[in-house]
Order: structure tokens, then C-alpha cells, then sequence
């Protein structure tokens, strides 16, 4: 069928409510009004109040209360709201659900999922569109994945949900509805930990995920390079192996992201191919990020964001240095 | 019970059981639903300032609807409208002198007009433009996005009058979704530990979005969690604005006294929780229209009526102002400056770190290069 | 008021004030300091509970004792010691049943050991060995060290056991000092609204470390923040064991039945915070001798003998047998075998991703071939 | 005078608050009983309590009460007991301190510090002993400095005391009172922003920071190699020039930090050497730092971190390579 991405989103939901009753999802506006993007709509309708639950304005409590939902055995699935109000729960993240398995020495688990929508370039207001993926990729014990597809949409969140570890999905939403692509029917995992290649190529490697995949792919068109596009897909735990494989083949790399610059993840890519192939490297690597400011307020987000001629400009000067 | 009173407070019910059904919090009102009112409740103000509230809150409602249908025609991003809630905006930031800071959400834009805002940075801000914050920051105002995050704010701000003696308060705007996050927790114990001048001004207007207030909390009111901080509250109609700036004087002085206070004001957003938002989708009309017909300027018009002031109330020359003010304000608004580059960088430190300089020093070289960037950063939107 | 109920609660006072002078949330005590009792206020239990409910006091007192001695002779890290807690700590516990679960912060190691934690392991968790958290979690406890944190998990476990319809509740313990967090006020609103079988046990000690209770809020009492979330509370006596197990009792069987509850055990650390902590810096000695006259196993002593059953505890031998046990879990804790590397990583996830797979080989070769390494890991402190 | 770390802060803050009536400090236990780790013994005495507050348990309150006093013209030196409990507050930093000068254009400014000892290596409890430098290093607005001698923790606290922009001082608590050093009696600023060279050398370049500074130096020393030495002491902004230099020099270079290594702050040191120094490498830039993995409570605390061997060996790898 083909779908958008938050259309995948709300089939995965659907799938995986459907084929195990421990799964039940919450958030604030998930419920009664179907999610502020829709993601969640009809869910409500289909399982009933007591899996799909409006919760208080609470952040902390719906991080937390996940923890404490799939410590005690069911598969939580939160929505926060935007990303930019996952910060309030940010201690609960690295205070306990990234550690209940850990702590406890396998005793007990923490199996939820936080869905959350992130990334600028919707004109929506202050704190709506920041990128931490850098911050959550740090955090041992979290896993963190990003799809940029309508297929890797659904199969991520279906691996996210029936993993037995806490798994933040940074939805980009961006590209929410900004195109439809063919989606199986059935259901099916694309596994976590696992980068995609999305175009074979020669002269240079090109890293990126998320909503940054599509300027980054039409910049490689327009300059009709022989690159390798990589779709990172999992922040963490990370693909290297694919990212220092293509890198030994193309001897170039640029990585493309929207979150600042400084500290972005960005810095551990390059910080891996430093480790394994800086010996096959012809040309330092190229970051066209985000710029070390908050993302800026909506009249001046097209700034901010990296575009094609950006990315562009970054594919030459990797390819003449 | 014990001899050296460290069992205090322990003269109460040998079950040391407490409940909220202990707490009957009651509900300030002045103006009744149906228009009947105690003279001697009505705050001593003068005729022409009875007179300026429902200016106020006709330029509140009249500012909201222009927004809403400027948001339709694409020329703002979004807009959360005040609606149904003029009274509990406008009684309360009346209430507030000039020296006062109003930390707020976003719905309270005519308490920021009192306080001296332009109009046209109110239309800035919702286009997104950061100026609008300056001119907010200016008058000792500010939104803050992100839920209830504010209120530690409007603590450490009062702490800092407090120590400087100073003759203001703090006015804390947030609603009812926003009293369930942690920070408005720490913000208000915290400010009643300290004595703080802070008013937290509630508008408990049902909904956090498509959330009721039952969904909310299983609290009757906000105002009882006042009793937890030990700090007092007031439940106060929100529909009714003399009560509203009854409640919030009252509130604002007893803060500057060092006793911090909570206000709820029970009101209803009657429009959309903002422009993107259907609340079709979440609750019934007759609900709507129960509250339709608590319309506070209804319920201040008959007030005036019985006072025999309305006839100093010349409507449509008050409609006429305030657009044609809301039409200045959009043309100075469309006039702005557009926007500029440096503006992303400028005043993220007092001075620029070096990184940061080659980075918009490039970029600019960039722009030179490849002007047709512009084709992706062009505005899509008016703001 | 209002002719379709919308402003309920509304016919409390008309000015809407509400205060904590209000609200006299009352004291359950049973014992009173003094040592008399009303019978009929005994809780319903066996001679031989009553005698328990000693036994395990006399247990508490005896192990936080040894414990700190062992920290003193440089065998723990640090140390937190229940001592003037036992009437809370395990009048709360004795309430708890096998299927409960226990979220806790530390200082409640006898409602630990009631619900059936091995001391051994207690001394491996001050020790700070991994493996005492597997072995509270068996048992369905954990200790949060990030105050107030593990509130929204209580909150989490309690939801899964109503939608499983369990038999069961979670109950949380904490301190005076946690309630100033936004976990705490988070978890507990939430817990409100879903109706969830939470308990939240808050051990008001008076004191956050050095900060006394007066300076963690103006409230005179926590158990009235129950009133805030519309909850019931219960302010104990946390000095009476019978009180406080009461208490507990009610709150377990009304957050059962689907009201959780909020109790505030009024207490007094007599000891440090931990043994790291010197009281003197910020207390004065007749506040600590008050309190000590206010000895919850004195006090418990006192009734056992107006009933008639202090004959039947043999003081020496409990200490004799508790003592034991303490010797036995010591000596397991020292044989408790060495920790290895693998520990760091086991259980990070279910599948330790590659990366993580090659630091540990790594760091294992590393070992191998640089043995001197380990002057530097050799554990310093026994733990 | 001869000073422990944690005397030259203790004496920095004298200092300042003599200084300048609007610097008040306070956060948990830092009045009656002097901190913790006795950081502010004696303020309260000299400055009296209206400067000097012990606060509720309150991380969000405490660090959105120093934003809120900076804005209304105070210079708030607020402690977080341990960098552990900072986490509940990094909303406030990321969503408020951070960006009170950027949201409004200069009218408002936030010079707030946050005090917070940081990193393992003291055998305390859970969540007492992390290091998430790389996580406040990726928040634009938000300077951070880690002194590691008693000279720079006085001339750091004091340029952060005085900056015009938050700064978050994260203090290496295993050196606090581990040695004694010359500290100038009279108060001086440290620059922020400025690495400094603690040995010169010629055959590699090794970047620390904190406590991890004492066993990177014992390695070098235990090696004999002629090593430059560079203790970074600003995570934000980032000293690259100093590094780049340094390392344009050497072709070599080893960071060491305690911090888990993916995502830690050692990855954007090597993306700036990449960015600038690439054709300078004659080897891949080694990381000694914290595993993938929470720090492991006390028991096994000695094993997480880096010690002088691994760094030895680390050394080693990069000379051979
Ligand atoms: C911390 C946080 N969480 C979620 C949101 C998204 N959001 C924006 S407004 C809103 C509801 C706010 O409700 P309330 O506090 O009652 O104010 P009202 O909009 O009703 O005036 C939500 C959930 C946010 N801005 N910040
Ligand atoms: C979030 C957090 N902040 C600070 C600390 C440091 N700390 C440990 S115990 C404690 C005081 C706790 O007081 P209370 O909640 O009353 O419990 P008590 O120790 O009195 O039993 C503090 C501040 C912490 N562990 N967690
Ligand atoms: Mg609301
Ligand atoms: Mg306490």
C-alpha cells in the first residue's frame, strides 16, 4: 500500500496492538483528538481507553510511568509531543529507563518506546523543532533510531516496539505527509543498529538521516556525483561497519544533519572513520549541519536548516581537497 | 498532644485523615451568571476605569479574531486565541502596575498589551520573528513555550525583587495543563520557601489542548493545591472580570507582602486551543454552548447596564479603534525589516566565540556564492 | 450558583480563599508519647504479631548499628541509617504484602528485609555491588538514588497492576526532601488520575540532609498535598509503630480499590543523614535529645507492657539472633566472589551490540597484557 | 597560598561575593552545613543569609531560579549537589538558561554559574559519578568549563562569576583535596575559552580534561615520550585552535576522558582535527576514555575508568601506528 510516514506510524500501531495486548500507548492528545499529527488516530476507536490513554501534561510522569509500565511487564508506547519537551524527562531517561536492566542485572527489563515528532521546517513556534539526537545517542542503554521512509517508519517502530530494550524513535516531522511510498501490508521489522545504503556509489560517501536524507539525495542529483548515500536509520547503537566500509571505498565522506554542529553526532562518525579507515581518507570530511544557535524562531528556520546548495558546495569541496 | 509542640498542626482529626472533601474552596464572584451583583462587592474603581475594562476585553476578542483570520489567510504561522477567556485575561493584568513582570504562555496577550506592548509585536511574535521577544523583554514580559518551564523563572525573578525591596511582583501566566509538570511544582514551593513576590496567575480554562481538566488531575480545583505550598489561593470566576481583578489585586498584594499566592481563574476556552487544533474532534458543542452563554462580555455589558455606564460605552467606535490600531499594527508588521542572517547568531553570547564567527563568516560566503539558496530559505509564510 | 453544575465545588466560601489554616489535617497516633492508648484503637493483630512488629524494630535498630561500625572500619562506602525511623520503616512494612511491590530510596532497609531481602544483600548494595539490585528486584524492590525520581515508576508498575487487576500495590518510599522534586509531584498527580494502586510512603524525617523541613516548604504538612491531586492523605505519627502500620494498612487497601493514597509518617532521623554527614554542623543537640525521648521502641516497649506481652520478648536473645544474622550476612558479603570485568557490560541491553562486544575484548586483552593495571583497579574500600 | 581544588573554589567565591553584592549563591546543604563537600564553608557566616541559601530539594527550581535571578540582574552561583542530579533541571538549561540573551535580543541576558561536582572515582552511589560534559558541550548558549589545578579552579569559577553568559563549572570532585598548589591570594581571571599546554612536546598531542588530567600526565611520564600535554579546561566554546595547532605539530594525538566514549566529547576534538589537521595525521587518533556502559557502581568503579596502562598503551598505538 502506499503510505506517508505518519501513515506507516499509525500502521505499525495498529499491527502491533493488534498481534500483543501488552502494548498500550499514551501521551498528551493521543487519545480522544488522535495525536496533534494524527500519528495515533483511530486507536482510541479500535483498542479502547485502557491502551490508549490522554495523559496529564506531564512529561516526567509519561517517561517515567513507561519505565514503570514495562518494568512491571507491558510494552509501553509514549508520545511526547515535540521533541523540544522531551528535556523535562530527560533525567528519566538517564536515571532509569536506560538502566532498569542494567540495575537490576536482568531481573527486570525496560521495554517502551518514546515516539517522538522532532527536526525544524514546519513553522511551528520556539522549542518545536531542535534535533538531540547527539544528547540520546550518548546515553548507554538507549537505543535511538530515525526513519526517513514510510517503510523504514513502520519497520523500525514494529523492531522499536518488540525489542526488549528502551528505544527512543525520532520522528521526522518534517516529511511527515510530504510524500507517499509503498509499505507492505503485513508487518515486519527493519532491524535497529542497521544503516541502509540508499544509492551505491564510488567518488564520496554521503551520511545523513532523517528529513536532511531528501536535500542531501537531490544534491547529490544535481551534481550528478557517483556518491554512496547512507541512511543512517539508528543513531545508537550505531552502524559503523557500514559507515567505515563505504568510506574504504569512496576515500571522501560527508555527513549531513540539522542538529548543531558542535557535539552533533556528526562528530562520532567522523570520530569512527578516524578509528578505521583514516588511512583510506583523500580529503577531510565535510559536516554541512545545523549552526551552533538554537534553532532559530520560523521566519528564519530556512536558514538554519541545511538545504541542497549547501550540501552541494559540501560535496565539492570534499571531492577537490 | 506533646509537650514541646513538635506535633504541630496536630489539633485536627485524630484519623490525621485529609481529604478534598475536607476543602470547600468556593468561588469568588461579583457578577452572578445572571447579572445580579452585591454593590458592595464591586471593587472601588472609577467609572471610566469600569468603562476601560470592557474596552479592554472587546480589544482583546476583536485582536483574536483579527489574528484567527489573518492565520487562515496564511499570513501568521499559528495563533492561540484568547476567546472566552477576556475576562480572566484582561481582570487580571489590570490588576498589575507597570513596574510588575508578567512571565506568560501565550494566551494572555491583552494582559501584555496593559502592560504596554505594541500590537504589532504580538502579530511578530506569532510570524516568529525574535524581535518581538525584545520588545516583550523590554516591558519585563515573556512567553515561554515550552509548558509550565516559566515558573522557576518567575520565582527567581521575585527572589531577585524581593532582595532588592523592590515595589513589584512577578505575575505567573499558565493554565491548567501546565500545573501537572514538575516545574510548576518547584517553581511555586519553592516561592513560598522564600516568601517570594510571585502571583500565579492560573487560567484553568478546562482544556490542555483536547485534555479536560478531569484528565488533567483528579483535583476539584487548582486552587486547593495552594494549601500544599502553604501558600494561599484564590478561586476566582474567571467570566466575570471584576471578580478576576478583585482576586488578582488581592493576590498581588499579599505577594508583595512576601506572601506568594496562587489565583485560579475558572474560565473556557471557547475557540480552538490554536489555529492548527479542530476541538471538534474532542468535545461537544452543547458543552460550548453551555459556556457561550457565560460570554464575559455579556455578563460585564449587563453589569454596566445596571450601574448605568453602558450608555458612556460607544461600541462601535471602541471596534473601530481597535482595528483600526490592529490595521497600524499589521502594516507596521509587514514593514518589519526582513529578516538578515546575522540576526540567527546575534545575541547568543554577549560576545561571538570564534567558531561561531567563521561559521556565519562562511556561511554569508556561501550565500554570496549561491544565491539560489534562496530559493530554500525564502519565507513560505509571511513570518 | 451556576444553573448546569459547571462551577462545582462552588459552594464553599464566596471569596474563594483558601488557605492551609483552613485544613487541620490531624495526627494518627495510637500510643500517644506518653504511653497510653485507647484499646479499640489497637489494630487487630495476634499477640505474636505485636510481638513481631518489636522483633523487627529491635532488627532494624540493631543492623543499622552494625552497619555503620562496618563503615567506620572502612567496609561500606557510606552508609544511610534508619536509626529513629524503625517505627515508620516497619509499621509501613508490616503492612505490605508478599505480591507488593517496594520503590524506595534507602532508608527503609527493614521493609526491605520484610519483604524478604536477604541482609547479605543489603550490605552488597552499600558496597556497591551490582548484584544487590538483582536481588531487591526479585523480590520486587529497588532503591532509587536520584531523589524522587522513582516516583513516576511507582506511578508505571501501579498502572500495569490495575490493568492486570492484580492483587497487588506498589508502594513508595520517600523522604520530606523528595517531595520538593517535579518526579514526586508528577508521579503522584498521575497516579490521581488513573486511579492506579500506588501508596507513596513519604518518611518525614524533618530534615533533607541539613535542610529541615521548615526550609522544604511553607506547607505544615505533606499529607495535605494529597489534597491537591484529589487524593486522600493520612498524616501518622511515624514514631508509633502501631500508628503508622495502621496507616499503611488503610492506604494499601484504599489504593486497591483503586484511591491511591499519600501517607506522611512523621518522624526524626536520629542519626547522620548517612555516615559521610555530621549533624552538628546544622542541629542542635536538644532538638536531637526531644526526639530521643520520643524513642519509637521505647515507646512500643511501653505498650507491649500494658498488654502483658513485654514477658514474652526476650530482649537479648532477639539481639542474640539478629546479631547472628547480621555476622552470617556479613560473612557471605565478604565471600561474595570477586567482581569481574564482563559485570560493566553484562545487561546493558538483552544483546550487547558489536561495538560494546569489541570495548569489552579490548579492554579484556588489555588486562591480560598489563596486569599492572590492576594496582589501579584493586578495589580500595572492601566494595 | 597553598590550595586544594576545592579551597580555591571556596576562595573564589569569597572573593566574589566581597566583590560584587549581586553574586548570592545557594542550592542543597551549601548554608548551615557548608556544602557536601564543604565547597561554601564559611559564606553563609560572612555573607549572611539573605547571599547565602540552602533550598529545597529542587534541581529544576534551583536552576530556573538562577535563570530568573540573572534576568532580573543578579549573578546567581547556584550548586547542583552532585552533576548526577543535574539531569532533572537540563530542561531549564536547554529551554531557559541557555537562550535568555539569544530569545531576547540583549534586553535580558542570563549570567548565571552552576556549580556541580562531576566524574567517578570517589566510591559514592549510583548516578554520582557521571560525566555528560559532551551532552552541556552541544548546548548552544551554555559555556562549560572543567578546571583541573586549584590556579584554574579559582580563575575559572571567578571568569565564570563574571561572564555575561551562563556557565555551567563542572568541578573533577576526585581532585578535590587530592593535592595542594599555588593559587594567588588576590582574585584573577582564567580566560574561558583558552586550553592550556601543561607540557610542551613534539612527538604526539594528548588532550584531557578534569581528573583524568593525572593519570594522562603519569603515562607520559612513565613512558618518557615527549608528548605535548594539553589540559582543554573549556568544553564550550572549544579551544580548537590551541588542539589544531598542537596537533599540525606532532601528526599524533591521544584524548583521554572519562566520559563513555560514543558520543563523548572526545569525537568532536577529532572532528576538529579532521576539519583542519587532517593532512598533519600520521596515525588515527586515539580515545582512552569511560566504556559504552553506565559507570558501574563503586565496586567496580576502578575498572570503568582510565588508569595510566591504558593510557600507556593508548600511547603506544598511536606512536606505532
Ligand atoms: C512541556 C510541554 N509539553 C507539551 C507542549 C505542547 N502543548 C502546547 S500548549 C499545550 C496545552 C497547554 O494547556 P494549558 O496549560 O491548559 O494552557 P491552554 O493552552 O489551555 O491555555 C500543550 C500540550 C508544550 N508546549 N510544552
Ligand atoms: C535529585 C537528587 N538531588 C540531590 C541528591 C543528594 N541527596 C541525597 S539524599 C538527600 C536528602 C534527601 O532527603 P529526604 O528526601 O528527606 O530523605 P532522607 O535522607 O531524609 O531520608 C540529598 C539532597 C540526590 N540523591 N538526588
Ligand atoms: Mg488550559
Ligand atoms: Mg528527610
Amino acid at each position: 500500500m502506499q503510505e506517508t510516514i505518519v501513515g506507516a506510524i499509525n500502521d505499525a500501531l495498529h499491527s502491533e496492538m493488534d498481534a500483543d495486548e501488552r502494548v498500550l500507548i499514551f501521551g498528551e492528545d493521543i487519545a480522544e483528538s488522535g495525536g496533534v499529527f494524527r500519528a495515533t488516530d483511530g486507536l482510541k476507536e479500535r483498542f479502547g481507553d485502557d491502551r490508549v490513554l490522554d495523559t496529564p501534561l506531564s512529561e516526567i510522569a509519561i517517561v517515567g510511568g513507561a519505565a514503570g509500565l514495562a518494568m512491571y511487564g507491558y510494552r509501553p508506547v509514549a508520545e511526547i509531543q515535540f521533541s523540544g519537551f522531551l528535556p523535562p524527562a530527560f533525567d528519566q531517561l538517564v536515571t532509569h529507563a536506560s538502566r532498569i536492566r542494567w540495575r537490576t542485572r536482568g531481573e527486570w527489563s525496560a521495554p517502551l518506546v518514546i515516539r517522538t515528532p522532532y527536526g525544524a521546517g514546519v513553522k511551528a513556534l520556539e522549542h518545536h523543532s531542535e534535533s538531540l539526537e547527539g544528547v540520546y545517542g550518548h546515553l548507554p542503554g538507549l537505543k535511538v533510531v530515525v526513519p526517513s521512509t514510510p517503510r523504514d517508519a513502520k519497520g523500525l517502530l514494529t523492531a522499536a516496539i518488540r525489542d526488549p530494550d528502551p528505544v527512543l524513535v525520532m520522528e521526522p516531522k518534517q516529511i511527515y505527509r510530504s510524500f507517499r511510498d509503498e509499505v507492505p501490508e503485513e508487518s515486519y521489522e527493519e532491524p535497529i543498529g542497521e544503516a541502509a545504503i540508499r544509492r551505491e556509489g564510488s567518488e564520496l560517501s554521503v551520511i545523513s538521516w532523517g528529513a536532511m536524507m531528501y536535500p542531501t539525495l537531490q544534491a547529490v542529483e544535481n551534481l550528478g556525483v557517483d556518491a554512496e548515500v547512507i541512511d543512517l536509520r539508528t543513531i545508537s547503537p550505531l552502524d559503523d561497519e557500514t559507515v567505515v566500509e563505504s568510506v574504504k571505498k569512496t576515500g571522501r565522506a560527508l555527513i549531513v544533519h540539522e542538529a548543531a554542529r558542535t557535539g552533533g553526532f556528526g562528530s562520532e562518525l567522523i570520530a569512527c572513520i578516524n578509528d578505521r579507515a583514516l588511512m583510506y581518507l583523500k580529503a577531510p570530511i565535510e559536516r554541512i549541519t545545523g549552526f551552533d544557535v538554537p534553532v532559530p524562531l520560523l521566519s528564519m528556520e530556512d536558514y538554519y536548516l541545511p538545504n541542497p546548495p549547501r550540501i552541494e558546495e559540501g560535496i565539492k569541496r570534499v571531492l577537490t581537497a | 498532644m506533646d509537650e514541646d509542640g513538635m506535633y504541630e498542626t496536630s489539633i485536627g482529626p485524630q484519623s490525621g485523615r485529609v481529604s478534598q472533601n475536607d476543602l470547600d474552596v468556593g468561588l469568588l464572584q461579583i457578577v452572578e451568571p445572571d447579572g445580579s451583583y452585591a454593590s458592595e462587592e464591586v471593587p472601588a474603581l472609577h467609572d471610566d476605569q469600569l468603562c476601560d475594562l470592557y474596552r479592554w476585553m472587546l480589544l482583546e476578542r476583536t485582536f483574536d479574531e483579527r489574528m484567527v483570520k489573518l492565520q487562515r489567510r496564511g499570513e501568521l504561522g499559528t495563533f492561540g486565541s484568547g476567546y472566552g477567556q477576556e475576562a480572566s485575561i484582561i481582570g487580571s493584568g489590570y490588576a498589575l502596575k507597570d513596574e510588575d513582570w508578567l512571565l506568560g504562555m501565550g494566551r494572555e496577550a491583552g494582559a501584555m498589551f496593559l502592560q504596554g506592548l505594541p500590537m504589532r509585536d504580538m502579530i511578530l511574535f506569532w510570524r516568529g520573528i525574535e524581535d518581538a521577544n525584545r520588545e516583550m523583554a523590554k516591558r519585563n514580559l515573556m512567553i515561554a513555550i515550552s509548558i509550565g518551564s516559566h515558573l522557576p523563572l518567575v520565582t527567581g525573578a521575585a527572589w531577585g525583587m524581593q532582595l532588592d525591596g523592590a515595589d513589584s511582583v512577578v505575575a505567573a501566566y499558565f493554565g491548567d495543563g501546565a500545573s501537572s509538570t514538575g516545574a510548576v511544582h518547584e517553581g511555586m514551593n519553592f516561592a513560598g520557601v522564600l516568601g517570594a513576590p510571585a502571583v500565579f496567575f492560573c487560567q484553568n480554562n478546562q482544556y490542555a489542548i483536547s485534555t479536560p481538566f478531569e484528565k488533567q488531575t483528579q483535583a476539584r480545583s487548582l486552587a486547593q493545591r495552594a494549601v500544599g505550598y502553604g501558600i494561599d489561593g484564590i478561586r476566582v470566576d474567571g467570566n466575570d472580570v471584576l471578580a478576576v481583578y478583585k482576586a488578582m489585586a488581592e493576590a498581588r498584594e499579599a505577594a508583595q507582602a512576601g506572601s506568594p499566592m496562587l489565583v485560579e481563574s475558572l474560565t473556557y476556552r471557547l475557540g480552538a486551543h490554536t489555529t492548527s487544533d479542530d476541538p471538534t474532534r474532542y468535545r461537544d458543542r452543547t458543552e460550548e454552548a453551555q459556556w457561550k452563554r457565560r460570554d464575559p462580555l455579556d455578563r460585564y455589558e449587563s453589569f454596566l447596564r445596571s450601574e448605568g455606564l453602558w450608555s458612556e460605552i460607544n461600541h462601535e467606535a471602541i471596534l473601530e479603534d481597535v482595528n483600526n490600531e490592529f490595521d497600524a499594527a499589521l502594516q507596521a508588521a509587514d514593514e518589519y525589516e526582513p529578516r538578515h542572517v546575522d540576526e540567527m547568531f546575534d545575541y547568543l553570547y554577549a560576545e561571538l566565540p570564534p567558531s561561531l564567527q567563521q561559521q556565519l563568516v562562511e556561511f554569508k560566503a556561501f550565500l554570496e556564492d549561491r544565491p539560489d539558496a534562496y530559493d530554500y530559505i525564502d519565507q513560505r509564510a509571511k513570518g
